[in-house]
């Protein structure tokens, strides 16, 4: 496997959507067709029956996905994972998100007043919260936003029935006011 | 809440280090997220004595809050003078009687202190090992069964405290002053009615905290022109003279 | 590649975490000795420079990680981010509870000689230390130690890899250095 193929195998190892062939490009510094063309090459590799995951080339671009034989056993292994308690930071960062989405890393650890990727992390392992795409803001920082299993493990029907908090109904418009004052809050806090 | 309730010792400063006010400092070092040796403990003083000048009236809860936040920063600088841990009381702590102890208690520290450069070695290879990170597929993970079900109203509940108005710096770690300044006042002019002239290592009560008041009390009877205060040498003993005293003398 | 092994590879491939060997079996409905004997031609194959992903063993399971070389392109793609780095206060810290545990917040205090109340709740904020009980002493103190994901960060497969508390100690050289630093600052303290 050359270098190239190489480094598209680990960003879609890494990838929990698919990937366009323009930002494999882009993140390899090289043109469209040559990810193209190595493209098939890790397609032949990952072919049916070969390994336990498959390329597969769906809308939007290339993907990693689980092949089906092997599903049985993810599923298992994920039905014996351990069970929904969360700490006290997870609780309180997986409500940042849930009542401020989409909300970025930084949005989260200026509410919060402690830098707040681990917990992030670990609600994302969770399948409580996931990446909803990119802000159109310098750096595109990654958006989270919170699951189906998120409503799911809440037995909640969608966001908005998430309870009101003190003075806030969880609407769009008073989303930026409790922004703010979770901001102004914060800021008080620390320096 | 007004910022001044905020901060109760109201005193901004302005160090190389650190600017803005100054329980916010005491806060941070205390969070080692200051190191305490970039601290002038000098400066902080000499500042505050400006600005009471400058100020012209004498806020007695404020001086004592901040003296007791300075004790606190001498206290741990000492400590880290002296690379001394432990929960010993530094100046009833006889050098020759607490030595092996205080020794071994350094050899442990650093016995740690380098078990953790080498955690710092191995985090430098390996903290950035990229895994992935993203949950199972939803198909993939477990449903929770009802009864183990999140209540939704815990959300509300872990936003509450930051939603709530955040209050003043909590301060509780620090000793509380056994003596209050005022009280230190009263008792010093009692002793210079009675016995004139006194050292200060004569009145001086034992905790070190007391004895910072009152060096205090001391300073601010200097100030207001009731006593005078000589020292031989620099750490030598204070000797203290109502100016009553020495006013007579030069007189007669 | 047999079945077992690619189903293996893909729950490994999809698992957020690294997966011990039992709870692989438990998923594959094999027993350990199978899952180590597969899991060692799966090492074989993802060994270093062959794929864009390797296999490595971490906290008491395996885990897939992004070869080093791919590290790169896999950060400009923007999927992954290293943690922030601990200032020496936390290491101090962590380093106590790493050798001591379970340690109380008094035995970090006594070691370090200041409250390390702020370090152990920044520690636990980020996932590498967690409570593990009370002790059952007068006040029944919290009693901390290091998590999977302190093992996992630090590339340890257990406790028992941590370098040796021993080779840490002061030799007698030193130890002589430290009293007469101790004298000379007990004598600058006498009048």
């Amino acid at each position: 496997m050359d270098f190239l193929t190489r480094r598209l195998e680990a960003i879609l190892f890494l990838a929990p959507r698919p990937v366009p062939a323009a930002d494999l490009a882009a993140a390899c510094a090289t043109d469209e067709e040559t990810v193209t063309h190595a493209a098939g090459g890790l397609a032949a590799e990952y072919s049916c029956g070969r390994h336990g995951v498959e390329l597969r080339e769906v809308a939007g671009g290339y993907q990693l996905v689980v092949a089906e034989d092997c599903e049985e056993a993810v599923i298992s292994y994920g039905g014996a994972r351990a069970p929904e308690d969360l700490s006290p930071a997870l609780l309180e960062t997986l409500s940042v998100v849930a009542y401020l989405q989409p909300a970025t890393r930084a949005d989260v650890a200026r509410v919060r007043g402690v830098s707040s990727e681990w917990a992030l992390a670990s609600l994302e392992e969770r399948g409580l919260v996931a990446e909803q795409g990119r802000a159109e803001t310098p750096g595109a920082p990654i958006l989270y936003g919170t699951t189906d299993r998120f409503l799911t493990v809440l037995g909640l029907r969608s966001v908005a029935d998430l309870p009101p908090l003190d003075g806030f109904a969880p609407d769009a418009d008073d989303v930026e006011d409790l922004r703010a004052r979770l901001l102004a809050n914060a800021e008080r806090r620390t320096p | 809440m007004t910022s001044a309730q905020a901060y109760p010792t109201g005193l901004d400063v302005d160090l190389d280090v650190f600017s803005g006010p100054f329980d916010l400092l005491v806060t941070l070092v205390l969070r080692e997220e200051i190191d305490l040796w970039e601290v002038s403990v000098s400066r902080l003083i000499g500042d505050y004595v400006v600005r009471l000048a400058d100020a012209g009236e004498f806020d007695l809860e404020t001086t004592s809050q901040f003296l007791v936040h300075v004790a606190t920063l001498l206290e741990m600088k000492s400590r880290l003078l002296l690379s001394l841990p432990g929960d010993d009381d530094i100046a009833d702590v006889e050098a020759e009687e607490a030595g092996e102890e205080l020794l071994a208690a350094l050899v442990r520290y650093t016995q740690f202190r380098r078990a953790a450069e080498s955690l710092a070695g191995l985090w430098s290879r390996h903290a950035g090992r990229i895994a992935r990170q993203a949950g199972l597929p939803a198909h993939c993970s477990r449903i929770p069964d009802p009864g183990r079900r999140l209540p939704p109203a815990a959300l509300a509940e872990a936003m509450a405290p930051l939603l709530r108005e955040p209050e003043a710096p909590d301060s509780s770690h620090i000793t509380d002053v056994a003596v209050t300044l005022v009280e230190e006042l009263r008792r010093l002019r009692v002793l210079l009615r009675r016995d004139g002239a006194f050292s200060f290592q004569s009145v001086a009560p034992r905790g070190r905290l007391e004895r910072a008041v009152t060096f205090f009390a001391l300073l601010e009877l200097h100030n207001r022109g009731e006593v005078r205060l000589a020292q031989r040498r620099a750490f030598a003993d204070i000797v203290v003279t109502p100016l009553a005293d020495v006013e007579a003398a030069a007189a007669g």
